[in-house]
């Protein structure tokens, strides 16, 4: 695996920038969700990609490998999706809510409707 | 016995309680068990504070496993002081919670609200007292969903709007938090603060370590809505039922400059974040601008709430000013001034909350001649004004007279001056409320006074506005040994 | 009943009587029998301290902050601003009972509470023993005026009472609580010390900036430019601005002045370091600037504020002249010119509520018709301009003593050319009362004395005028006993 | 015999990955919907089928195998289904067949 | 073998890339629906594919869920499909016959 | 060789999230989002995140899309997506790419068995889940005992989504009798 | 769906073995990957599978979102009732050695029982959210915006509470 190099993290990074950039372009509030779950997966690439220990396999005991990859990001990052989920289900039922009081979920109508 | 397991406790019992109050379903029961925990829970922060400030800190191992392999909270001085905070303003706002949230919000299933509430409790509580940056995430994100959710519950559908915004920036907020530990943990290999803080040293040089440290404040500022990070929180603070905002004023912004403090002055060395990183510059530029742009912004509001919301974002800039200036005074004066805006933020909500019960809206015009109608909100409010100006013999005075002698102690002139040429900014806001409510005639003739379930949660802050100005040498006592012990690190 | 039972009783008895005030509201006869007898009572706790020579004592009430108490204690100085506040408080409780009667004020009650709580904030200033203590009711007195400030409701009472809390609170909080706090930082307290505290703790080069701080700081000693607030608080009833001008407000700035030289930074100090020169200079530019605005006023009430501006500046010279005459001369000026002042708005009270006429061109002749009042005001303005036979003589002296004694030439001739100004505003309002012949109006309605509770007062307080010039000396003693403790 | 069936195995490897890009190709270059769920269920259905088959003979008897066995029959069962749902759906949602005079 | 593991892993990822190609483009929802269910079925076989290409092939219990994943989830956007053009109030609700 | 494919998977992941970025059908997003979720947990495998992997095919792909899919159902599916003008989230987006960039400088390899975060607590875990708790998955004991404190508030986020869900689109049942006009 | 007769046809025979998938999963994490999260997820989405199929009105019957509910706090008050368990043995909060007298044992138990918590918290979490949403109609209801003012908040409650027959 050394032969990666850095490219996980730069793969990362672009994921990251991508996602990010949906968030903040998009004026549709779904598609806003839909770029905080991209940015936030990145993140969870990133964690994964610490982990990784070249020629280990997955951390669960069989007897005769040594070498392991690093369970601990892994643990963390289960509840960091768990985290995303949860995000994403609040913001999107906040998305019905938005639609059912200003029949949009475009950020620009819904600013010159309601002001 | 039982005082070993406090610091456990002190999170455990409001967690325990939330899925409790799904399972009762019944709005008083719930209500009255929220209170009942929010108090205990009151009362466990006093105690770890007094016994933090005379024992030292506490430590306690979650699941047994020692330090760096499993969870443990440290308790000291510090995060005591904010716990206390944290739980004693939901404590006190609870109280009117019910009516008030029952007046504002057209929820049927009332129940989820003080789940919601009492999850946002543990969230809070859970980040201040934990000594792990990862678990620091995750209660984070228990507090900012239920902040999320509780904000949403607004009356006017702008709330729904407001909540989505603060989702997303919280989000992202949280997001750039989980980068940064993520990238601590690359250099370092742990998640526990105080190892970290061991470990940090060691690979301080890295660009990876210094990137980690610009994520992490990034987050976390974005979280305490440091100017310029504050979009979310006018339109939050104002959309929210009145209760929430009070709380939330109270305590979500207050936590959240406590992490800073911990990562600034613990995790990273005092010289380290605020030398090498120039924060101490950045900090103070920015506190200086949010001090003014922000309470200029706040004078143009026709939304009373609005306004407050402003000025909480100005009041933020005076604690990121006492922390920029790293001196024991500086600090002192930030902590003390975390504890005092709480008091006077969240009674001055809990003032406009009584408002909205009666008059439906907060809008200046609307508070035309309600001085008359409704005296005792009004003259809360008036005082709870006064200690945001930071008139003598309310804590607003303590918080200016400990920043402005941290500045001249750095013979800051000119900040000494900002610091209170900005407060006098808060008059004209605070007037111009005044003047309306007292000398002006509006369509208010047959207004009461608010019911008294309300007018006691927010006078028992009036007066502990009042005896905390008057007889600051406690909390300046608290304050400082917390500001010592950041200052020295581990 | 014990000297510290007193001094808390001083600021505590007003405070109680406003609660009572608040609690007998719609019933006028109980509210202002209760205003009178707190007054009559807190002026006999008043005169029953003055008589405890035991040197001073100190009461703490609480403790802010480490070395930062909010106590009170006695001391000359305080004693005698006590004693004039509390004593002319019974006399405008008389008059304003008369005034608001007269005039059917609204919201009377209001009024008396505020009132009430003004004057229990006073006696904090008066008997406060540090710097913090004088602030933290400085401030009170600010917040409980405010609100007698703008007690018509009228778009220009609201405007005057912004120009008012305005520029009161931004210069205590902007200057004043700056000024404190580099005080603590170099001396470690803020006690009120004989000798001063800030000898030998404080780079000299910085003394002026200071001092500076402290005098615009204490906006209510109006020294210009911050003196704006005090013609703009002019649209308040007259027993308010009776109160602001001779009571309270105004007094408890200068009394603050004088303090803050005498007992923070020392009149040796001061004069060694030469740090008040320029500031003598500004009070002088005050006093004669004041005057001849004043000349210019038609308005009787602006008039007199202006020259309340113009005396404030008397004071403030007077403590700038860092020597002991002159400080016995302003703290004596304190108490004359209360009785003038207050004499002379009685008066002008009396007039609006007796022909509601506000300027001094519409009043020729009145002074047949309302010869007590008249009268009353030509004592007044003797005993402001400083002639034999009223007390303001005396002050007088003794500033200009002290104005040769510091050697400052210059001064004594601003003194001598004010008190000419002085004659040419003040005097000339009897003599037109008195001498001009009454426009021929329309209207035939008689016109009469004021309320007998009103003539009463002003009557009181003209009377002391002229008793002043005779009982001088304890005055004067208790003046000088700053010096010899 | 490993070597037989490593031959085996890899002929079906490597023939279900052939399955799979040729479908891959239908799903791109196929003219509409319908001709495309055809290519679609290519992949689905012998790509599928022999890339396990392959890695059946790999795993020997156990509970790999096992494991294997039911992906092959979750597959089989799931893919069908919702190939035909879908194509139901779509005619019912108003998605025509494009027919060879269209052109 | 791992060879031959490695050639079938980029097939797989090539024909992902196909179905990509799909779910870009449309140009009809069913398109997209359908490329999404292409690439859940490749899925299911790299990660089958992967388990043995890291000789670790006990952790198949993933494919059999991503197959059951892909399943719901074409199932769900079907329904979505029916409620939406149809229009139906009660097409969530309706009782089997 | 395992690094091919995580290359190539890598690579395709990037495409996936561009063209989410310039696809302007929202119903196509959605389901790009569900490609890209299994994608995602393809790349977990690779990485030896069996454990991520199981739980973002189930979360990722099936429960945020199908949730997703829910609230497109009520809003409506023809939605083109707008974009406001791209030169400020260009630039923020940038500068923190820059930073990042800047960042990964000093970042040790990926899959150096030396680096900080494979030495420090790791083999404790890994040695303990033997020994003190007996488990074989490493994962589960680490989730459920090390730092179950955190597992706990994993449940806890998502118990909160729920009762935030519950609250914001939930219907109680109608309370007649407190509506007496009713 | 009611045409789709290969559809409920399928759905019969997936759903039981999806739950039973489930429960191998949840009971099965400690020896592979999956575990309590994991199999929550799978069981809701059983559940859900068969709300498609049948109908949402169909599963309330069976599953009443009451019962839903309760259950996903149930299950939290299980992982956070172990934890005061072992509080009450003796050991630190969520300290599973205490749980039993062997240690190792009181592990097992302790992750056996707090496994088990997640997955109810987390299948009813899916289900409720899954009825939140496919349960949320406000498109055919004619639901006046919501605005805010009081007089359209009633009408706008009215409609809502209507439950559809």
């Amino acid at each position: 695996m050394t032969t990666i190099g850095l490219f996980n993290y730069w793969i990362v990074f672009v994921l990251m920038m991508s996602g990010l950039y949906i968030v903040i372009v998009s004026t549709n509030l779904i598609k806003k969700i839909i770029g905080l779950n991209i940015f936030q997966t990145s993140v969870f690439i990133l964690y994964i990609s610490i982990g990784k220990v070249s020629g280990g396999t997955a951390p669960i005991l069989v007897d005769g490998i040594t070498l392991y990859s690093n369970p601990l990001p892994h643990v963390l990052i289960l509840t960091a999706i768990v985290v995303g989920v949860a995000t994403t289900a609040l913001g999107l039922a906040i998305v019905v809510r938005i639609h059912s009081a200003f029949n949009s979920i475009d950020e620009e109508e819904i600013y010159t409707t309601s002001d | 016995m039982i005082s070993a397991h406090l610091p456990a406790l002190q999170v455990v019992i409001p967690l325990l309680a939330a899925p409790a109050c799904v399972v009762v379903r019944q709005s008083t029961l719930t209500w009255l068990l929220a209170l009942l925990v929010s108090w205990i829970s009151f009362a466990i922060a006093l105690t770890l504070l007094v016994q933090t400030f005379f024992n030292g800190p506490m430590s306690y191992e979650l699941g047994g496993w020692a330090a760096p392999l499993g969870i443990e909270y440290a308790v000291d001085v510090v995060n005591a002081f904010v716990l206390v905070i944290v739980s004693g303003v939901s404590s006190v706002v609870l109280i009117s919670a019910k009516e008030s949230i029952e007046r504002e919000t057209h929820i049927k299933r009332t129940h989820l609200v003080y789940t919601g509430w009492l999850l946002c409790l543990t969230g809070l509580l859970g980040i201040t007292i934990t000594g792990d940056v990862f678990n620091v995430f995750v209660f984070l994100e228990i507090a900012s969903l239920s902040s999320y959710l509780l904000v949403s519950l607004g009356p006017d559908r702008r709330a729904l709007t407001a909540a989505f915004q603060y989702l997303v920036m919280g989000t992202i907020g949280a997001t750039f938090i989980l980068i940064g530990v993520g990238l601590l943990y690359m250099m370092t290999g742990t998640l526990n603060m105080a190892d970290l803080a061991q470990r940090i040293p060691g690979v301080a040089q890295t660009t990876t370590v210094r990137a980690g440290f610009a994520f992490l404040v990034l987050g976390i500022s974005l979280k305490a809505a440091v100017f310029p990070l504050h979009y979310w929180l006018p339109n939050a603070y104002t959309f929210a039922p009145s209760a929430v905002t009070a709380f939330m004023a109270g305590s979500a912004t207050k936590v959240s400059i406590y992490l800073l403090l911990r990562f600034f002055f613990d995790i990273f060395s005092e010289t380290f974040s605020l030398r090498t990183m120039r924060l101490d510059l950045i900090l103070l530029i920015l506190g200086v601008i949010a001090i003014f742009s922000m309470s200029l912004v706040a004078i143009y509001q026709s939304n009373v709430k609005r306004m407050l919301a402003y000025s909480s974002v100005a009041q933020v800039g005076y604690m990121v000013i006492g922390i920029s200036l790293a001196t024991t005074t500086g600090l002192t004066a930030g902590i003390v001034h975390l504890f005092n805006h709480a008091l006077m933020k969240c009674a001055l909500f809990l003032a406009l909350g009584c408002i909205v019960f009666r008059l439906n809206s907060v809008d200046l015009k609307d508070l035309a001649g309600v001085g008359r109608r409704m005296p005792w909100t009004m003259a809360a409010f008036v005082i709870g004004g006064l200690s945001l100006i930071g008139v003598p013999a309310t804590v607003g005075f303590i918080s200016k007279w400990y920043l402005v002698l941290a500045a001249l102690e750095r013979d800051w002139w000119w900040l000494a001056f900002m610091v209170v040429a900005s407060s006098l900014l808060a008059v004209i806001y605070i007037w111009r409320v005044v003047e309306t409510a007292y000398f002006k005639t509006g369509p208010v003739a047959n207004t009461e006074e608010a019911p008294l379930i309300l007018l006691v949660p927010t006078w028992v802050l009036i007066v502990a506005n009042i005896y905390f100005g008057v007889s600051a040498v406690d909390t300046i006592s608290f304050a400082t040994r917390a500001a010592d012990q950041l200052l020295s690190t581990f | 009943m014990s000297v510290e039972g007193a001094l808390l009783l001083t600021v505590l008895l007003p405070l109680l009587g406003a609660i009572l005030i608040a609690l007998s509201d719609s019933r006028p006869n109980i509210r202002e029998t209760i205003t009178l007898a707190t007054a009559v009572v807190l002026f006999l706790i008043v005169l029953q301290l003055l008589g405890h020579d035991t040197g001073s004592i100190e009461l703490v009430i609480a403790t802010p902050l480490p070395q930062l108490s909010l106590s009170l204690y006695t001391e000359p100085l305080g004693l005698l601003f006590a004693t004039v506040a509390s004593g002319l408080w019974i006399i405008t409780s008389i008059y304003s009972i008369g005034y608001m009667r007269g005039n059917n004020e609204q919201n009377q009650t209001r009024f008396y509470v505020f009132f009430a709580i003004s004057i229990s904030a006073t006696m904090g200033v008066a008997l406060s023993a540090n710097l913090f203590t004088l602030f933290v009711f400085y401030e009170i007195l600010t917040l409980s005026t405010y609100p007698l400030v703008t007690h018509k409701g009228t778009e220009e009472a609201k405007q005057g009472g912004r120009v008012y809390l305005g520029l009161l609170l931004s210069t205590s909080i902007g200057f004043l609580l700056v000024a404190m706090v580099w005080t603590w930082h170099v001396a470690g307290h803020l006690d009120f010390t004989v000798g001063g505290i800030l000898q030998d703790k404080i780079d000299p080069g910085f003394l002026p900036l200071l001092l500076a701080l402290y005098l615009f700081g204490i906006g209510k000693a109006a020294l210009m430019p911050f003196h704006r607030w005090l013609p703009a608080a002019m649209v308040a009833p007259t027993p308010v601005s009776a109160l602001l001008h001779a009571v309270a407000v105004v007094k408890a700035g200068v009394f603050a002045v004088l303090k803050v030289t005498v007992y923070i930074f020392g009149l040796d100090f001061l004069h060694n370091t030469g740090a008040n020169k320029w500031l003598m200079w500004m009070a002088a530019i005050t006093v004669i600037l004041a005057s001849v605005v004043a000349l210019t006023k038609d308005n009787l009430k602006a008039r007199l504020a202006y020259s309340t501006v113009s005396q404030l500046g008397y004071i403030v010279l007077g403590a700038m002249l860092v020597n002991s005459m002159a400080i016995v001369g302003g703290g004596m000026h304190i108490a004359t010119h209360a009785l003038g002042k207050i004499t002379l708005f009685f008066c002008a009270g009396a007039i609006y509520v007796a022909t509601h006429k506000t300027n001094i061109s519409e009043m020729d002749g009145l002074g047949r018709s309302m010869p007590v009042t008249y009268t009353a005001m030509l004592i007044g303005s003797l005993s402001i301009i400083g002639l034999p036979l009223t007390g303001g003589l005396w002050s007088k002296w003794y500033l200009a003593l002290g104005a040769v004694a510091a050697e400052q030439w210059a001064m004594l001739a601003v003194f001598m050319v004010s008190s000419l100004l002085n004659v040419a505003y003040l005097l000339i309002i009897p003599i037109r009362g008195f001498f001009f012949s009454q426009p021929r109006s329309g209207e035939t309605s008689v016109i009469k004395e004021a309320p007998f509770a009103s003539v009463l007062a002003l009557s009181l307080t003209a009377l002391g005028c002229i008793a002043m010039f005779f009982f001088a000396q304890p005055l004067y003693e208790m003046m000088v006993d700053i010096f010899e403790r | 015999m490993n070597v037989v069936i490593d031959i085996v195995s890899a002929v079906c490897l490597i023939g279900g990955s052939a399955f799979v890009v040729i479908g891959g190709i239908g799903l791109i270059r196929m003219p509409d919907f319908f001709t495309r769920l055809h290519a679609a269920g290519v992949c689905e259905t012998l790509g599928a089928w022999l890339v396990l088959l392959g890695l059946l003979l790999q795993a020997g008897w156990s509970m790999v195998s096992v494991k294997l066995i039911m992906i092959f029959l979750m597959l089989a069962i799931t893919g069908p289904t919702a190939t035909h749902a879908l194509a139901k759906s779509a005619l019912h949602g108003g998605v025509k067949p494009k027919h060879l005079d269209d052109n | 073998m791992i060879v031959i593991y490695v050639i079938t892993a980029l097939a797989i990822i090539l024909g992902m890339f196909f179905a990509m190609g799909r779910g870009v483009s449309g140009p009809t929802l069913y398109d997209r629906v359908l490329a999404v269910n292409a690439f859940g079925g490749m899925t299911v076989l790299m990660i089958a594919v992967l388990g043995f290409l890291m000789s670790r092939p006990d952790f198949l219990d993933i494919a059999l869920v991503y197959a059951l994943i892909n399943f719901i989830g074409t199932i769900a956007v079907l329904k979505f499909f029916e409620y939406q053009d149809l229009g139906k109030r009660s097409s969530f609700s309706e009782t089997p016959k | 060789m395992e690094a091919i494919v995580d290359f190539a998977l890598l690579a395709g992941l990037a495409a996936w999230a561009v063209a989410i970025v310039r696809l302007r059908s929202l119903f196509g997003a959605a389901m790009l989002f569900g490609i890209y979720s299994l994608h995602c947990a393809l790349i977990f495998v690779v990485l030896d995140a069996v454990d991520v992997a199981f739980t973002e095919a189930a979360v990722g792909a099936g429960i945020s899309t199908v949730l997703i899919l829910g609230t497109l159902a009520i809003t409506g599916i023809k939605l083109e997506v707008r974009h406001t003008r791209a030169l400020i989230p260009l630039l923020i987006t940038g500068t923190i790419g820059a930073a990042l960039i800047y960042a990964s400088v000093d970042m040790p390899l990926v899959g150096d068995p030396n680096a900080p975060a494979n030495l420090h607590i790791v083999p404790d875990y890994i040695e303990g889940s033997a020994t003190e708790i007996g488990i074989p998955n490493v994962v589960t004991s680490v989730l459920a005992s090390y730092r179950g404190y955190d597992t706990l508030g994993e449940v806890t986020v998502i118990f909160t989504a729920g009762v935030g869900v519950l609250c914001l689109l939930g219907r109680g049942k109608p309370k007649r009798s407190r509506k007496p006009r009713g | 769906m009611e045409h789709h007769i290969v559809l409920r046809v399928v759905a019969k025979l997936l759903i039981p073995v999806i739950l039973l998938f489930a429960l191998y999963v949840q009971f099965h994490g400690d020896y592979g990957p999956g575990g309590g999260f994991q199999a929550g997820v799978i069981f809701g989405a059983g559940l859900i599978l068969y709300a498609l199929i049948f109908g949402l009105q169909t599963i309330k019957k069976v599953v009443t979102p009451s019962f839903v509910h309760y259950m996903s706090g149930v299950g939290l008050l299980l992982y956070a009732g172990v934890g005061v368990i072992s509080l009450f043995k003796g050991g630190n909060y969520l300290d599973y050695s205490f749980l039993s007298a062997d240690p190792v044992h009181g592990q097992h138990l302790g992750i056996l029982l707090i496994e088990l918590g997640v997955g109810i918290t987390v299948a009813f979490v899916m289900v409720s959210l899954f009825y939140a949403f496919a349960g949320y109609r406000q498109a055919d209801l004619k639901v006046p915006p919501d605005t805010g003012h009081e007089a359209t908040e009633k009408a706008r409650d009215a409609v809502l509470e209507r439950e559809p027959q």
